[in-house]
């Protein structure tokens, strides 16, 4: 795949489709894949990567690239594919300047992944199939695919690309995952279950706005967060009550528009489950205006800037069943 | 930080009999940014309009802070007094320490903690204020009065002689309404038709009117001042310019058997046809739901007759684009529907009839030609009870809560005017009260008692059953003398309660005008602007905002007519400055807001931005129109970076005030 | 304790002069009716309202007042707009002295010294100014070259008038950018102005005022023959401590706050061009 | 030296937290992170916690300073009450490295009180690594992952711990423990820290050394080129500098409560967009300069004003937690090819 | 201050110009009491209401929020309502998967004719949040004198 990536990459440059190439780049370790700018086939040949831990969603970085000069191609993942739409229906980039290429996923892995089942000194690792071996200075040991998968992975929710001009192998489908399990798990519980979770959960927030950066739907020219005259501008979570507030009002300024591309717990060095509480918006939406996938199609109107007029009332949240 | 004034009103002992207004000025006055406060008996008063102005002008405000009563009733006072001395008026903040604080607090020592309270968050708020320069948008010097009764005709009419072009919107094919449907009028009994139809054909004579009949208003875009009001004009199958009037069609017509919606269903009509011999615009109709021709193509002797080649069976529904300076609503009203009354057995005997349908019965023009026949069998009833408050102040849920107001005098004028033509016939009226004030009402209803021996019987009906021989049994109760009744009536007249048009609801959605759980549109002021909708450059005339009769409707109609006719000469209108602005700096042009915007007030434009690198940028940003903002502020929120704010009522005003509510 | 940095103390605004129509004077004394603090000319203060933010100033009053400092402050953000709008009686935070402030007693003394200044770049200059003019045996000749966009810029017009201009020790030239009526002095930009008036290559230089004003008058000063190692600035960049340790006011491994804000231009050639 | 059963560890935790506050690495919610010990409490397995050990010193928000204000006046509020004395149990070699980083930052004059007073109550008892990870590059900077300094030192085997004091605070604790402890010989910990270096020799970062950056480069690596492809990837976030045991920017914030002013301090990063933000402009605009900023503080300025000591130690947090992988190692290695 | 001891929670109610408040209004002119622990905030529409204020009020120390707007279909500016009563079904749905007490807030729809309704609706809702206590979820404890 990587090759064919590469060769293809090396055409479009060459022929002068695109002047530059955003992909992946290797690191130190194979796993720490960084993204990448690419302009010359030398730079691809040297760096450019494809493999189980370039888990980065491209999309954002084209708010970025596309005010550059010239036409960038760009490498999607299924599920970045929803970002790109969504981004674009949000007008945060210029089409004419992207050429998109899908590209299969068979999900991914991700160094902390790898670590949390034990491992530490890594030195090398191997794909073969759906075996992943990883090589340490302590020890080597295999693995199925599948036991080192993100959850975001695990519970994938569509291989099938929404958008690209091409694609480099093939398209897959929209996936029946279980991706609210853990969602319906965490209502399921009583309000003080669920506030000890959370609780729990977010005092490990250390404000380093990565979810927020990482995130494509949050392109905003200036956050309100960063804003003082937004009145809520904060930089630490001076307490307890400032990390419910950031995490509340990201969630619910990305409700509709969030793609549960699962950036946000990816990047969260507390691995705070992030992406449950965009789950928990998406579900909702779900249930009680119909399903919704927000970047499924391009101009698709977001939930929160629609309705219908026999919405429900809001006091469905009293009555609901279970709690 | 402003120089804030804080004037504490006592609104005479409305307030200060339960908020100590000395301890509220007092503690104000601490509070930063205060340099001024007092308190004072009546602040709208005009000595109390002057101390506000003094204070502005001696101790330099720069921001005024009223506690006084709502600010729905006399923040635009207040404004216009600050303003006199020089102060934008929206430095103004009004905390409304009368309807909710001292009205509904008993204890004084907790209402006057609140309305401190109320005044801190008015503080909190005016500090943030920033003068704000309403702006101007043009009048379209033309009305449109929607529904042709007597309200619109009248409103119209008023509307035209003024000079100004004005439409009329009737969903029926002919204007008039429900008085043209009416016998005659209490308490003079002059023919209804006689006093209306020549309103009616000045209507059609007057170049300034326009009748769109049989036509239904199916969008309002717009605000007070330019309305965009589209119009569907049913297609009625014959051309209105070609059409004589001749009613050759409606006599040759072969479908025969259409009810008669114009008699209430009491007699026939044909598929083709013309409601009533002064019908306005006086052209033929084709009922498609009957016509053999639309239905099946197979007929077609309209068109043979038709020596003006008007019928047109290709007509289609055409929608109208018009705009508006200011809309009057005069919808009107109908009977209720008395199936839920079964002790009444409207339903089922033909001889039980609502009070309209007995205009119908007792009208020259009517089924009977004006003789007053039993429907069932033709012949002259003898016996007849009239039963008043059918469905009208019913908290059963059955029918209506409210008095339909018109129902004690229209029974008074039939029963009169029974015992006039018909001395023979014994008349009954089951009442629960009799409600005559008005201008010679009660005179009117001693006549029908004490003149024309009409038996009015405090009671209440219980059963109304038809029995075999043609005769209606009346159960009733009698409160005064305390004991059952069984009457044996020919005819039984029920006073149905009315109720607002249908049509209303979804009008009122269209025109954004409020209306109370009886679908009566709301004024914006029951008592002092009773003509006018809250929601601005709507109007209301006749029935839609409450039961009236004729002369009261006239009047409204009228009112409503001077309201719009000052709308209407007003050159340019200020329009509200509390509007959504962009801060363009911070707008992600991602559409959002322009989603969720009722107006279109917003649209994108692409901009170049000189970034803080000294890069320049083009970007895609919210641009928002101040004319067509109305300042909802769905906008505000929908935006996820903050960039659209409302003027008024920003976001940092409003966190201040709850700042301020919250903290102590 | 006197080295809690970061704790400030109160000072009580017992004056304010309207200089130019964004420009305030604000005379700022203890709760005793004191100083606060006593400082080298060039050095400057926190000053906060509390709840609004903190920014630093430069202390625009000679050390050689006794009674009392004074801030001219520019009008341009949330924090100087409270301070506008101060009314006197107003208490506000304060804490310092910051910075190095200028060697007027060392590398200064018994050197010519060229003032160049443009609109609010005054300000930290009015301070060594006053000072040089306090102690006049310390140096040589003394000039000034002060220019601003219109007369109503001007900073401190009244004391240059009054003061400076009637100071016959000490030699003073105005400009302003464009003709203006009731304006008989010289109109132009102030880096043209130092070349036409051509001072003296031997003189100690020290520029303050707008980024492009600086460039140029640098550039001028070059071609007059001025060395780098000759001319001394006053920086401004973010500070929030004011004791180097915040870590957002550096240039290169300098802290404005603490090595500078006065910097020689030959330092600043061997750091970043960053601010 | 000192010697315990791991078997009773809780009894020496339960020793120390007598009379003062003991902080232990342990898992909270699934991330190894310093928690107060109670009983009960078991250190963590993992190799280091997410943030580093200058929480204690530095914590992420302190406030400062409180104002009330009535009218036109204002008054001040110290906020701070006497400091209870405090042990921080299991800091790795690098974090304790990191605190004499943070002492040239806080405790030159004019020194930082606030985190002065809390080193004085703090005492650092180290824990030397056996297992380090391939992130690990503390040899870097001249530290020894099995000798670690802090006032007092562990060394955790199959079965014991070993514990020797470095300073007299140290000893102060120790003395406390020795009751319960038993004398011993150092060949055990002898042996654990040769087969530690033996391991540490296998790193892929053993060869990493930042010595290029000696010496007079400032201008030239500032000036590099590289920059712009090394910052083209971040995302602006402050992750790194967060999980970063050296850095030390804070912003100084008031906080309205209603009834009065905080003013507070707060971890800050110079990868923010406002970091250098100001009403008349930013000196700093793009990612490339605030990026370029870190990482030539670490390398370079910091070195400059500090006798060449860097400002990392190699923990290596920065190298697993960079959403974009991004880091120190990456951007020395790149551009210590321009030099 | 009365009652030093008893426990009066603190009650935000935002209610659009056209409809609530002027139902607010009404309930004052009819005398109709409840309890003086509401405070009203004006907006100009229910929709006008972003979460943040409902959340800087619990920060600054409220117990309860309760939002009142037209009438679904009676909005004065047509469809305001309507995303309000979306926007705040997922922020109520959300505080209360963060283990917030629901109760704590409310969607109430009041027109201007319903002045007995917001009467009602208000010595509800303050009893309901009486009942649960001071908000301590949702809290900011730098708020707390």
């Amino acid at each position: 795949m990587q090759g064919m990536m590469i060769a293809r990459a090396k055409e479009l440059l060459q022929n002068g489709t695109v002047n530059r190439v955003l992909g992946w780049q290797t690191g130190e370790f194979v796993y720490d894949i960084t993204p990448a700018v690419f302009e010359t086939a030398e730079e691809l040949d040297e760096k450019f990567v494809y493999n189980a831990f370039c888990g980065n969603n491209l999309s954002k970085y084209l708010v970025k690239e596309t005010k550059k000069d010239g036409k960038i191609l760009v490498f999607l993942k299924p599920c970045d594919t929803y970002s790109f739409n969504q981004l674009l229906t949000e007008h945060r980039f210029d089409r004419e300047k992207v050429y998109a290429i899908g590209i299969p996923c068979d999900g991914k892995t991700s160094g902390e992944m790898v670590k949390s089942k034990g491992l530490s000194g890594i030195t090398g690792i191997d794909e073969d199939g759906d075996n992943i071996t990883v090589h340490t200075i302590y020890e080597d040991k295999t693995f199925n695919r599948d036991e080192i998968l993100e959850e975001r992975c695990r519970t994938c929710k569509s291989k099938k690309h929404v958008a690209y001009d091409e694609l480099i192998g093939e398209d897959g489908e929209v996936l029946d995952s279980h991706r609210f399990d853990m969602v319906a798990k965490l209502e399921a519980m009583t309000p003080d279950e669920r506030f000890a979770f959370w609780r729990s959960q977010l005092s490990k927030c250390i404000r380093c706005n990565a979810c927020r950066n990482v995130c494509p739907a949050c392109t905003c020219e200036k956050c309100v967060f960063d804003n003082p005259a937004s009145g809520i501008a904060q930089k630490a979570a001076a307490d307890s009550f400032e990390e419910n507030m950031f995490h509340i009002i990201r969630a619910f300024h990305v409700a509709g528009r969030c793609t549960d591309c699962g950036e946000c717990s990816r990047v969260c060095p507390q691995n705070i489950p992030l992406h449950l509480l965009n789950r928990k918006f998406i579900k909702d939406i779900d249930e009680l205006y119909g399903d919704y996938q927000a970047g499924a199609e391009v101009g698709s109107r977001a939930p929160l800037v629609n309705y219908t007029a026999e919405d429900v009332e809001p006091s469905i949240v009293y009555h609901r069943e279970g709690k | 930080m402003q120089k804030i004034g804080v004037f504490v009103c006592w609104c005479g002992s409305n307030i200060a009999a339960t908020v100590d207004v000395q301890a509220v000025s007092d503690t104000l006055a601490k509070e930063p940014g205060v340099v001024y406060a007092t308190n004072y008996q009546y602040m709208c008063s005009e000595s109390g309009q002057n101390l506000i102005k003094d204070a502005i002008k001696q101790y330099g405000l720069t921001g005024v802070v009223i506690c006084s009563c709502s600010p729905r009733m006399h923040e635009a006072t207040f404004r216009k007094a600050v303003a006199s001395v020089g102060l934008n008026p929206y430095m103004l903040e009004v905390a409304n320490i009368r309807e909710q604080c001292s009205w509904i607090h008993k204890d004084k020592a907790l209402a006057t903690e609140k309305a401190i309270t109320l005044g801190r968050a008015a503080i909190a708020k005016v500090q943030l204020n920033a003068p704000l320069q309403a702006g101007e948008s043009p009048v379209v010097k033309r009305a449109l009065v929607i529904g042709g009764g007597i309200a619109g005709i009248q409103t119209a009419l008023d509307i035209a002689e003024a000079g100004f072009e004005v439409d009329i919107v009737e969903k029926q094919p002919t204007i008039g309404g429900k008085m043209a449907q009416i016998d005659k009028t209490f308490p003079t009994l002059d023919c209804a038709a006689c006093i209306l139809t020549p309103k009616m054909v000045e209507c059609s004579q007057n170049d300034k009117v326009h009748i769109y009949s049989y036509s239904e208003v199916t969008s309002v875009k717009g605000f007070v001042g330019n309305f965009t009001v589209s119009i569907k004009k049913k297609a009625r199958y014959v051309a209105e310019n070609k059409c004589t009037g001749c009613g050759e069609c409606t006599t040759k017509c072969p479908m025969k058997n259409v009810p008669n919606e114009f008699n209430l269903g009491l007699d026939n009509r044909r598929a083709i046809y013309i409601p009533f011999a002064q019908a306005v615009p006086k052209v033929a109709t084709i009922d498609p739901n009957y016509c053999n021709m639309l239905k099946n193509g197979k007929c077609g002797l309209c068109a043979k007759v038709c020596t003006a080649g008007a019928i047109d069976y290709k007509q289609q529904d055409q929608v109208i684009e018009e705009r508006y300076g200011a809309i009057v609503v005069a919808t009107g009203y109908n009977p209720i529907k008395l199936d839920k009354f079964e002790e009444f057995d409207y339903s089922l005997s033909k001889d039980v009839v609502t009070s309209l349908e007995l205009e119908r019965l007792m009208n020259a023009a009517g089924p009977t030609g004006g003789t007053l026949l039993r429907p069932s069998d033709g012949t002259h009833p003898h016996t007849i009870v009239f039963v008043q408050c059918v469905g009208s102040r019913d908290t059963s849920g059955c029918g209506k809560p409210y008095c339909s107001k018109i129902c004690c005098m229209y029974t008074a004028k039939h029963a009169m005017l029974i015992r006039e033509k018909y001395p023979d016939t014994e008349v009954y009226v089951f009442y629960i009260d009799v409600r005559t004030p008005g201008k010679n009402f009660d005179e009117f209803y001693r006549r029908a008692v004490e003149q024309y021996g009409v038996h009015y019987i405090k009671g209440m009906v219980g059963k109304v059953a038809p029995r075999a021989d043609g005769k209606i049994m009346v159960q009733a109760s009698d409160l005064l003398a305390n004991e059952q009744l069984h009457i044996e009536a020919d005819m039984v007249v029920l006073a149905a309660a009315i109720e607002p048009d249908k049509s209303a609801r979804p009008l009122a959605t269209m025109l954004t005008a409020s209306m109370d759980t009886n679908d009566f549109f709301t004024e914006a002021h029951p008592k002092l602007r009773p003509v006018e909708s809250p929601t601005a450059g709507i109007f209301l005339s006749g029935v839609c905002q409450g039961p009236k009769d004729i002369p009261e409707t006239v009047s409204q109609a009228s009112a409503a007519a001077a309201k719009v006719i000052g709308l209407l000469v007003t050159a340019k209108l200020t329009t509200n400055p509390c509007v959504a602005h962009c801060n363009e700096l911070m707008c992600n042009g991602c559409s959002s807001c322009e989603r969720v915007c009722p107006y279109g007030a917003i649209t994108y434009v692409e901009k170049e931005f000189r970034m803080p690198d000294r890069t320049t940028q083009l970007r895609r940003v919210a641009s928002v129109n101040p004319a067509v903002c109305q300042g909802c502020g769905a906008c505000t929120v929908a935006c996820p970076s903050g960039a659209m704010d409302l003027n008024g009522f920003s976001n940092s005003q409003i966190m201040a005030e709850v700042d301020a509510i919250c903290q102590k | 304790m006197n080295n809690e940095t970061l704790i400030p103390k109160i000072g009580v605004v017992t004056d304010i002069r309207v200089d130019t129509p964004d420009i305030k004077t604000f005379r700022v004394v203890g709760l005793d009716g004191k100083k606060v603090f006593e400082h080298i000319p060039g050095q400057c203060a926190m000053l906060s309202i509390p709840g609004v933010g903190e920014a630093m100033f430069s202390i625009t009053s000679s050390p050689t007042l006794e009674e009392y400092m004074e801030f001219s402050i520019k009008k341009c953000g949330c924090l100087t707009s409270w301070l506008h709008a101060m009314d006197v009686g107003q208490q506000i935070t304060i804490r310092g002295p910051y910075g190095n402030g200028f060697p007027v007693d060392t590398d200064f003394k018994g050197k010519d010294l060229l003032f160049v200044a443009g609109g609010v770049g005054l300000a930290p200059l009015h301070s060594v100014i006053n000072y040089c003019r306090a102690k006049r045996e310390n140096y040589g000749h003394i000039r000034i070259v002060y220019g601003s966009r219109s007369k109503d810029d001007l900073l401190d017009y009244q004391e240059i008038l009054n003061e400076w201009m009637a100071d016959p020790n000490i030699e003073v030239n105005l400009t302003i950018d464009r003709e203006q009526e009731g304006w008989d002095g010289h109109v132009g930009f102030v880096p043209n102005f130092v070349k036409e008036l051509n001072p003296d290559v031997g003189m100690t230089v020290v520029l303050c005022g707008p980024p492009v004003m600086i460039k140029f008058t640098l550039a001028g000063l070059k071609e007059l023959g001025f060395k780098e190692t000759q001319v001394y600035t006053t920086m401004e960049l973010r500070m929030k401590c004011g004791v180097g340790k915040c870590g957002r006011c550096n240039i290169g491994n300098k802290y404005v706050c603490k090595d500078g804000p006065v910097f020689r231009f030959d330092q600043l050639d061997e750091l970043p061009n960053e601010y | 030296m000192l010697k315990i059963s791991l078997s009773k560890i809780q009894d020496l935790f339960a020793a120390i937290a007598a009379d003062e506050a003991l902080y232990i690495p342990a898992d909270n919610a699934g991330q190894p992170q310093f928690m107060r010990w109670q009983e009960g409490l078991a250190m963590t397995d993992a190799l280091n916690t997410v943030r580093s050990a200058k929480d204690f010193f530095f914590p992420q928000t302190e406030n400062l300073v409180s104002f009330k204000i009535q009218g036109k006046s204002i008054e001040i509020v110290d906020p701070r009450t006497e400091t209870e004395d405090f042990v921080v149990f299991g800091v790795r070699a690098c974090d304790v490295r990191s605190f004499s980083i943070l002492d040239r930052v806080f405790l030159v004059d004019p020194k930082d009180t606030y985190y002065e007073n809390r080193r004085k109550h703090g005492t650092l008892v180290s824990m030397a690594c056996s297992r380090p990870a391939e992130t690990c590059f503390c040899h870097t900077f001249g530290i020894d992952a099995a000798e670690p300094e802090g006032d007092a030192v562990c060394w955790k085997t199959e079965d014991s711990l070993y514990i020797r004091a470095n300073t007299e605070k140290g000893e102060k604790l120790l003395e406390k423990l020795r009751p319960m402890m038993e004398e011993c010989g150092d060949e055990a910990v002898k042996a654990q820290q040769e087969k530690t270096h033996e391991i540490l020799g296998k790193l892929p970062l053993n060869n990493f050394t930042t010595e290029k950056f000696d010496g007079d480069v400032l201008l030239k690596v500032f000036n590099s080129d590289k920059w712009k492809s090394l910052s083209e990837a971040c995302l602006g976030c402050g992750t790194c500098t967060f999980v970063c045991p050296t850095c030390q920017c804070y912003d100084i914030r008031d906080f309205d409560t209603g009834h009065g002013v905080q003013r507070f301090r707060c971890w800050d990063s110079c990868m923010y967009s406002d970091f250098t933000l100001m009403a008349s402009g930013n000196p700093r605009t793009s990612q490339l300069e605030r990026f370029r900023q870190r990482f030539m503080h670490k390398l370079v300025y910091f070195p400059a004003n500090n006798d060449g000591i860097y400002g990392c130690v190699g923990c290596g947090r920065c190298l697993s937690k960079c959403p974009i992988s991004m880091n120190i190692v990456k951007v020395a290695k790149c551009l210590e090819g321009e030099l | 201050m009365p009652e030093v001891n008893a426990y009066k929670p603190k009650i935000v109610a935002f209610c659009c110009n056209w409809c609530s408040y002027a139902g607010a209004d009404l309930a004052g002119t009819n005398r109709l009491n409840y309890p003086a622990d509401v405070k009203i905030i004006r907006v100009p529409c229910s929709c006008r209401v972003n979460p943040m204020f409902i959340l800087r009020a619990f920060q600054r120390g409220a117990d309860g929020v309760i939002l009142c707007g037209c009438h679904p279909g009676d909005c004065h500016y047509t469809t305001g309502n309507y995303y309000a009563r979306r926007r705040m079904t997922l922020l109520f749905s959300m505080l209360d998967y963060l283990g917030i007490e629901k109760e704590r807030t409310r969607v109430e729809w009041v027109s201007a004719a319903e002045g007995a309704k917001f009467a009602a609706t208000m010595n509800d809702f303050v009893s309901t949040v009486a009942a649960l206590g001071e908000n301590k979820r949702l809290e900011d404890l730098r708020c707390k004198e």
